[in-house]
Order: C-alpha cells, then structure tokens, then sequence
C-alpha cells in the first residue's frame, strides 16, 4: 500500500557493520544539534508543528504526476522541509519521517537507519537550504530557480552518499553503483525540482509571509550557504572522478582500512563485511569483548528479573 | 433488475434514455472491506436524486464507481456506454463527480485554474478553455472570483467553485457527495437555489433530510452496500418504519 | 481512518504481544545486529537464525509463515548487490551474455552475494514482526524509555497520529484529480509535462498550507489543555521479571547463532 | 452593560453567580482583519446557550477568548477571575473548549493518552488522573474505548472523545464549536442526548438550527462580530426578519 518514491531507502543486510556505526554515529550528532538549535528557535510551538510537517511530508511523498510509459515524478521532501522550516527543523522531520518510514513499513532497515536519516534526511536538507538560501534575498524568479537545483542537487547528493556507503560496505562495486545511482535519480532529481518548485511557487503566491524575511526559513545563518554549496561542489567534481578512477578511491578506502584487501584478489571475503573486526588480532580482540558485554547482559537481565515483581 | 425494498410498495421510475444504468455493483476494498453487496440503480435525463443512508452505508463508494475511480464487479453504463479502461477519458468528461470536501476539489491557487484543469486536461484550445471557465462560473455565479485564491473563499464560496471545477467539462450528469454539509443557512439556501436551477442529470447524497425533502423528487436509500429503497421523496419520508430501520429521520 | 491498512499490528493474544515494548525492541535490534557480523557463508547460523524468527512467529500466533510472507520487500534493493556475482574473483561457476558483454559469475560472487540477500531477509522479517506483536504507540513509549530524545519521540508521535489524517487527504485530492482527468475523442489529454509537474506541486503545497494551519489549531487545542511546552505521559508499562528472563534469553540464544557462525 | 438587539425586545436572563461574563470584547487578527467589535455576553450557571450567526460572524474567534488563547481589548471573566497571565492555567481548567474538527483536538495516538492530556498538564498525581479519565470517559459513554487509537475511530465516537478530553479537566463551563457538523442523523442523536444529560453549563456555536430549538432554552446571534440577539430560542426562532437579516433560517 504505502510507495516508496525514491529507491534510497537502504534494507538492513546491505550495509556493513562498520559503516552501520559510522554512519549512525554522525547523523545522531548532527540530529543532537539539530534538537538544541530548534529548540532555541521555535519554542513552545515547534512539537505540533513539527509533526504535523513530518506527517506532511510523509503524505506529500503520495503525491505523484505521471510523466511518461507509465512513470511518475515524486517528492522526497528534505529541501522542501528545510527551505520552509529552516535547516534544523527540516532535519528533524526528515528524520522522524525516514524513521516512520523503517520502523512501521520496513522500508529501510533499522541498523542502517542513521545512514538512511544522514543521506536523505539530513543531506537533503543542508544541501537543499544551503543553495536556497544563497538566493533567499533575490527575486521571487530567482529564488524558485534556485531551489529547483537546490532541490535537484539534494537528491544526487544523496544518491552519491548511498553509492559510497554501499561500495564502502563492499556490497556493490563503485564503476556500476555510482552511475547506476546517480542516472536513475538525475531523473528523479528532475521530478523533485518541478514539484518543490511548484509547491514553494504556491507557497509564495498564498502565504507569501511564511517564506518572507521574518520566517524560519530566512534565519538560518549565511554558514548554510557554504556547507551546501561545498557539498553540492563536491558532487559535481567527485561524481565524475568516481565512476572514471575507481582504483583511486579504492586504494584511499583501503589505507583507511575501510576496504578488506578482497578487492585487489586475494585475502578473506570477510574482508568485505566485517573489516575491522574479521580475522585480524584486532577483530579477535573485539570479538572477545562482544563476548564479555553479552555474557555480563544476559547475567544483569537475569538478576534484574528476579527482582521484579513477577 | 430487482431492487430489494424495505417496504415493496416503491417503484423505481420508468423512462427513456436513461443516462446512468447500475447494474447489480459489488465492490470490497483491498482490505477486504465489503462495502457494495449488489447496487442496482438507473437515473433518467433530468432526475435529480437524493442518495441518502447512514455513515458507511456506500454512498461514497457508489459515487466513485460512477466514473471508474473504483471498479467493483457488475455493470456501470454511462449514456449507454459500458465503463471500460479505453473510455475512461470520455465517461470521467461525461460524470461531474464532486466531492464533499471542497478542499480536496481545489488544489491549484487560483479559482481560474482550478476550474480550467478539466478543459485544459481534456487538450481543449486555450480559447475554448477561457469560454467554458467563464460559462461555469457564471453558472454557479462566481464570475468575480476568477482571479481570486481559493485558499481564501469561505466554505459556501468554495463550494460554488468545486461545483464549477466539473461544470466546466460539460458533464451530462452531476454526483454530489453531501455538497450542504458544513454550510451555514445562507450558503446552504444558496446552494438549493444553485441545484434547482441547474438543469443537468444529478444524484446527490445527503444527510441534510430537508434538503432532500426540498430539493429531490425521488429518493434512493442505500443500508450496508445495498439499495434499500427507491421511489417518491414524499413517500420514503413518510414511511416512518424504514426511516428508523436505517437511522434517518425525517426533516 | 481508510488507511487502517497502514497499521501492521495484529490485534492477538499471545506471549510475544504481552512482553514489555521494550524487551522487543532491544531482541529485534540485537538480531539484526548479529545478522550483520555474520561471515558470508554461515549456513548453519542463518539456518539457526531463520528458526529463532519461526519460533517466535509461533509464540506471537500469527502461524509460523507470517513473516516469511511478507518478506520480500527489500528484494529490490538486491539488484544494487548483483554486481558482486561478477566482480569477486573466484571460480566461474556459470555466465551468460546479454549483447556484447559477457557475465561470469564466480562462486566467491555468488556466496557473498547470497549471503547478503539472507542477512537482509532475517532482518526484514524480525522487523516485520515487531511492528505485527507492537502497537506503534508502545513502540515510541519502549523507544522513549531506551533515552531516544523526547522531541523526537513526540513528533513521531504525531507523524502517526496525523499519517492516517493527512494520507486520507493525499488520497481525496488524487482521487479529485483523477476524477477530473477527462479526455475529449480525438485530442490527446493529459497537458504537457511541465504542467502535470506544477499540478501535483500545487496539491504539495495546498497540502502544505493545510497541514500548517491545522497545527496551529492543535497548538491551540494543546494550549487550552494546559500544554504550555512540557509534554507529560503517563508510563504505562513495566519490566516484570518475564520480560528479563526473555531478553536474556534470546541475547544468549542470538549469541550461540553468532559462536556457531564464526567456527 | 448595552446588548445591540436587532429587535429590542430580547432580553438576556438575570441571574445569580454568573459563571462567564464578556463585556464589549475588540480583537483584531494580526493581518488586521477585525473579527470582533465589541461584544459582551453573561452566562449563568447551568444555562445551555446556543450561539448561532453566520459563516464569518466571529463565533470561534470569541470561543477562542473564553479561555485565554487569544486576548482582544475588553474583559473576560470566568466565575469571577478576570484572565489574566497568572491565572491562564487555571482559567484554562474551568473553561473546557471542544473545536469544530475532532481530529485537532483528538492528537495523541490512544484514547487514553488524549483524556490523560489535561489532567496530567493540570499536574494531578497518576492515580487521579486515572480516575479522571475513568469518569469522563463513562461520561461520554466511551468506557471501551480506552485503549483504542484514535485515528480507528469514527467522526461520531472522535467527537464524543473530544468532549471527553476536556470534561477530564472537571471544567465548569464547556465550549463547544459546532459539535454537530458532519455527523450522521444517528450520531447526532447521540450527540443530541449526551449534550442534554451533561449537568454542566454550555455554549455552543452550531449552523443547526434543529439543534438549537431542540437543545437550547437560550440562543445568543452573533454577526460582523458583534451580539446582535440574545434571549429564548422560542421568540428568536420566531422573529423571521432577524433571521433572513443574518443569514439564518428557521429549522
Ligand atoms: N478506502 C477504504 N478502505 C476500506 N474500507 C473503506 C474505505 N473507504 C470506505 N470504506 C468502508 O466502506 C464502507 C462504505 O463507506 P462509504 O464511504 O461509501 O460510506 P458512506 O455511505 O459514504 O458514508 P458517509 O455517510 O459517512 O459518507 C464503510 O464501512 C467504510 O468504512
Ligand atoms: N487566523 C485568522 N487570520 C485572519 N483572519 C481570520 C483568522 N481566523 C478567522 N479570521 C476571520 O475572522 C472572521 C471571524 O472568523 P470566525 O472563524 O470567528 O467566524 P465563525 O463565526 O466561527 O464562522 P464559521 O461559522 O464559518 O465557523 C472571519 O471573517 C474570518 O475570515
Ligand atoms: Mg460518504
Ligand atoms: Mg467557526
């Protein structure tokens, strides 16, 4: 019944653990910002706004327009989000949509929800906003433009940072994943612009104040501009070099010990999922300290049980 | 067609060139849901038709088949012509289908492009879409809101504008589902004068029994999927036992 | 309310419904978590694994296929690991050709590759079934008790609460549009693209303006409540010692399927 | 204390301990829009007030000053306390306002959790709260309802678990905005009977005029923001040119 518009949303078993952790590690920081900026902003207000936005958003993914033989452009939301309820605040639905999203349809795992939230959540966001607001003071013309591309780009950013982990996580190979990802969402990216363009164009037409100087969407500081504009810059230059050079980057993952040495041919397969702690001394001690939490766990739960009531 | 009645003494009206013909419908949604159990119904040209029957008893569902948004299994013939995938186009030109909510009905920012998306959808030349915007709007006299956002029409106002959205296709039957819920008196007698004074097929479903009573010469009675009665408005009223078997009341 | 059928609770009596939220979600978790340091190749463990998920499929009442089911899900997601059939060096074990290219797929390709497609499939299906034996209320409640920040919590908690308001809206006003999709004989219907783009914009931000106006009626309606930015509940669950044993339980069994599939 | 009568004939009930008093209430909407020009209005204790007008007239913008969300110029008291910051939590128990759309009011995921919400903000220790909950739940007649979510419920059940919300809270007066609105003819029966039985003073703004002459000994008329009647249903209902001067009609 429900439809998954964008096929990012990354199942459990496809990521590595490692990459699992990493990635989880970073969006709860950046949501804990997130969490203390908003509350600052918003007040009082912010909990029924924000989840209702969040169940907006969720619903507007529903919203489709067919385009040809039978496909159709949808909404992903994050630069939508971020554009009309500032940086933070956007991040922080996207986040609780992406978590609906796996929690209660499965449509992306659990363990690898943090790399989930951080490529279509947060990233989506911070691009979205950043060139948006590079724009926030021109023309009404100008500032829809941008952020269709704005929009666009978010969504390529996105796909780039899912073909990284995927690839990180020896799952897929980088000559075939990053063209693969990107081509399908340069088009889905289309879709994106023309319906948050047409949204916000609606927007500016019958509440134009909720996108004025005064609006969360104008506070956000002028450091937006930056991190969405390298990031977006990065996409650009990296997306090429990737899918050309992939031996580059392969070499780089490997001296970062992301990559097992499986790649070049020889070594454990293991390598690939379990690089830190597969077959090497470090993992042999890692795996023993798993042990002893487990075994200390399992005794704690029992002697916490006995002491319940029944 | 057998129709089941409560009470066997309605017959349903005799007529040519019935415009709308249902067929024994059976309909249950995906979650298995059975919400039609066998419709069988038939509009003449020029019947306005009140469809009334508690919450959940498939007024709704009947009015979404009338186009061929839902298909159950059974027969649904418009103008004669059976609803298949091929003519869905043209029945959904022929069927004004407007909703109760206003707001699901206008979803472009201003009042022109709303009442434009059916000509415009249809591939009509833009001289022709201009016309039949103007006509619609003068039919439900709403000329001056041409410009004006629906975001802000009050909800008789919008109304009036949900019911030109369709009018602008030139529909040969109108489908009303509960268009005076919500209405303060005067939208509500505004819009009894509008639907009097439309001369086009329509059914209408209601819980407002004194519009019906008003506004409807024949009344259907739908219960649990199925038509429970069909026949004189003055009649069905009067008839007491039915009214009470399907929790209405007479105005 | 017609998209009840979002709701992937099974209303039922069983063992598994009555456990503490949060004992189900930290197994479901730790499941997963093993699923993902299982080596490639572990058959014996994703057997084991495989018959953890039946039994507890049996102890909920749903029958032992329940999740089995519906677990197919993330199966298109597989087509972004396909690569690997043919990029790990190994035997050949079979190829094919479509136009010039050539595809041999190599054992060590095939193992990996079905040994991802098993690790996702367990942790689809254990996912599956906490949502079947949970409500998603006790679900925020054992997620809030485990110190996930209450402002996340509680906007979940809307999203849910209004997901059922806001979906049935989606679909009125798609319905609205497809009801109005007309077509005339002998002129293509349908507009242009850009057009059909800037419609379904239109219905995004209608929606938007919507769902925006209507929290300030909910701020209203918390405000004359007595919300005046503090949200208070009620606790209603507690760890009994069942729900100890349990947890400890399945840890210790998920640990043994983890030791069988590293010898 | 001027009431502007259309017909100066009404006269508003005298009475002891009033329990609400407004005298010559201004507000402004922040886009400028004024929505009301001096109104003043007195409740007494136990009276069951019908406040009827049309779309527009300012009947939920006054609403939302009987408890304090929104502050015009004029004074508003509630058993005697003017409202001020201070006093805001607690006029806020006394003054239970139900809003037109259950599904505004009704934002928690479970039954119990939204009954819940106004005693625990009021700071009640569990066992109360739980007590509370139990009673207005039975009160509404919703009992099995506890731990059901809200969202499976239907328009009729959402709207008696919206007044129970607030009755949870032990008000004194309860507001009700259009409580009828988009109900079947049985659900508003049900509606019709709980109103009745509830021992508790009463305002309610309602387009139904049914409604009114069945439920209401008094009925306040509000238009362009301002009172413009207030006396018994009986001669309000009766007096056919204040009626069609505001939009009204006789049921
Ligand atoms: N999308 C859906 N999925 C499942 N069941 C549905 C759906 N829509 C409606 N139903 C059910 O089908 C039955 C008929 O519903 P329908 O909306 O047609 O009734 P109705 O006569 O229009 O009622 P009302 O007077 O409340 O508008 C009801 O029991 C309803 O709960
Ligand atoms: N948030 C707002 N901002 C600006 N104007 C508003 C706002 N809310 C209401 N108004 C205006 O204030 C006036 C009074 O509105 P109000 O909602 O109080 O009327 P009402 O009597 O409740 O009408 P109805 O019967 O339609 O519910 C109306 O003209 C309305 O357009
Ligand atoms: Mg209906
Ligand atoms: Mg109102």
């Amino acid at each position: 019944m429900h439809y998954s518009p964008v096929p990012m949303h990354i199942p459990d078993g496809f990521l590595s653990l490692v990459v699992s952790v990493i990635c989880w590690i970073t969006s709860a920081s950046i949501i804990g910002l997130a969490i203390s900026k908003t509350n600052k902003a918003l007040g009082e207000r912010q909990i029924p706004l924000m989840g209702i936005m969040a169940a907006f958003i969720f619903a507007a993914q529903m919203i489709n327009f067919p385009v040809a033989g039978g496909t159709s452009g949808h909404l992903l939301g994050g630069a939508l989000a971020a554009i009309v309820l500032g940086p933070w605040a956007g991040m922080l639905v996207m986040t609780a949509v992406i978590a609906v999203q796996g929690l209660l349809f499965q449509d992306g795992g659990l363990l690898v929800m943090g790399a989930n939230i951080l490529n279509m959540g947060l990233l989506t966001a911070a691009v979205g906003y950043g060139l948006y607001r590079s724009a926030s003071i021109r023309s009404n013309k100008i500032k829809l433009g941008v952020a269709g591309i704005a929009a666009w780009l978010s969504v390529m950013t996105g796909a780039l940072l899912t073909s990284l982990e995927l690839w990180l996580s020896g799952t897929s190979q980088l000559q075939v994943v990053i063209p693969a990802m990107l081509g399908v969402h340069a088009l889905i990216g289309l879709g994106e612009a023309m319906i948050t363009v047409s949204a916000l164009a609606f927007i500016l037409r019958t509440r134009p104040d909720l996108l004025g100087e005064e609006s969360e969407s104008a506070k956000g500081g002028g450091g937006w501009i930056w991190v969405g504009g390298l990031i977006a810059l990065a996409v650009v230059l990296f997306s090429p070099l990737a899918s050309t050079d992939p031996d580059g980057l392969n070499r780089v993952a490997a001296d970062l010990g992301f990559l097992g040495n499986a790649q070049s041919g020889a070594g454990p397969l293991a390598g690939y999922t379990l690089p830190f702690l597969a077959f090497t001394s470090l993992g042999k001690i890692g795996a023993g300290i798993i042990g002893i939490i487990v075994v200390g766990a399992v005794i704690l739960l029992v002697g916490r049980g006995m002491k319940a009531k029944a | 067609m057998p129709i089941s009645h409560a009470t066997p003494s309605f017959v349903a009206p005799e007529c040519e060139g019935d415009v709308l013909q249902v067929r024994d419908l059976h309909f249950s949604y995906p979650d298995g849901h059975a919400a039609l159990h066998g419709v069988s119904l038939k509009l003449c040209n020029g019947d306005k038709v009140a469809l009334v029957g508690p919450n959940g008893a498939g007024k709704s569902t009947l009015m979404l088949h009338l186009n061929g948004i839902l298909g159950g299994h059974g027969e649904v013939e418009i103008g004669g012509q059976r609803i298949t995938r091929d003519n869905l186009p043209s029945i959904r030109a022929m069927v004004g289908l407007v909703f109760q909510n206003p707001d699901d009905q206008l979803f472009s920012p201003t009042v022109f492009e709303d009442v434009a998306f059916g000509p415009l959808h249809m591939g009509l030349p833009e001289a022709d879409v201009r016309a039949r915007v103007t006509s619609a709007l003068e039919a439900v006299r709403m000329s001056a809101y041409k410009d004006r956002l629906s975001h802000h029409l009050s909800v008789g106002e919008k109304k009036r504008i949900a019911i030109a959205t369709v009018l602008s296709m030139n529909p040969s039957i109108l489908v009303l589902d509960e268009p005076s819920a919500g209405l303060d008196p005067r939208a509500r007698r505004t819009l009894i004068n509008l639907l009097r004074e439309l001369p086009i097929t329509m059914l209408v479903s209601t819980h407002d029994m004194a519009l019906v009573k008003e506004l409807f010469p024949r009344t259907i009675v739908m219960d649990e999927g199925r038509v429970v009665a069909d026949g004189l408005t003055m009649e069905i009223l009067e008839d007491a036992e039915l009214l009470t078997a399907h929790g209405l009341e007479k105005p | 309310m017609h998209f009840d059928a979002f709701d992937r609770y099974h209303e039922k009596e069983s063992f598994v419904h009555r456990l503490d939220p949060r004992v189900k979600v930290v197994v479901t978790i730790v499941f997963i978590i093993s699923n993902a340091l299982l080596p490639d190749g572990a058959w014996l463990a994703f057997v084991l694994a495989w018959l953890f998920l039946l039994m507890a499929n049996l102890l909920s009442r749903l029958g032992v296929a329940y999740t089995f089911k519906r677990s197919l899900v993330a199966l298109p997601f597989a087509l972004i690991a396909i690569t690997v059939l043919f990029s790990i060096p190994g035997k050949p074990v079979g190829s094919f050709s479509i136009a010039m290219w050539n595809f041999v797929i190599t054992d060590a390709g095939l193992l990996r590759f079905v040994s991802i497609l098993i690790r996702s499939w367990l942790s689809v299906q254990i996912a599956l079934l906490l949502v079947a034996v949970t409500r998603f209320p006790d679900l925020i409640h054992a997620f809030e008790h485990l110190r996930v920040p209450a402002i996340l919590t509680t906007i979940v908690a809307f999203l849910y609460r209004y997901l059922f308001v806001l979906t049935d809206e989606v679909f009125r006003l798609l319905r609205a549009r497809e009801s109005r999709s007309a077509g005339t004989a002998g002129k293509r219907p349908g507009g242009g693209v850009l057009w059909r783009a800037r419609v379904a914009g239109n219905m995004a931000g209608q929606l938007f303006l919507r769902s925006y106006e209507r929290s300030d009626r909910i701020y209203n309606a918390m405000l004359s409540r007595g919300y005046t930015g503090h949200l208070y509940t009620l606790n209603p669950h507690e760890m009994k010692s069942r729900d100890y044993y349990v947890t400890a339980f399945a840890i210790a069994i998920i640990f043994i399927v983890q030791m069988i599939g590293r010898l």
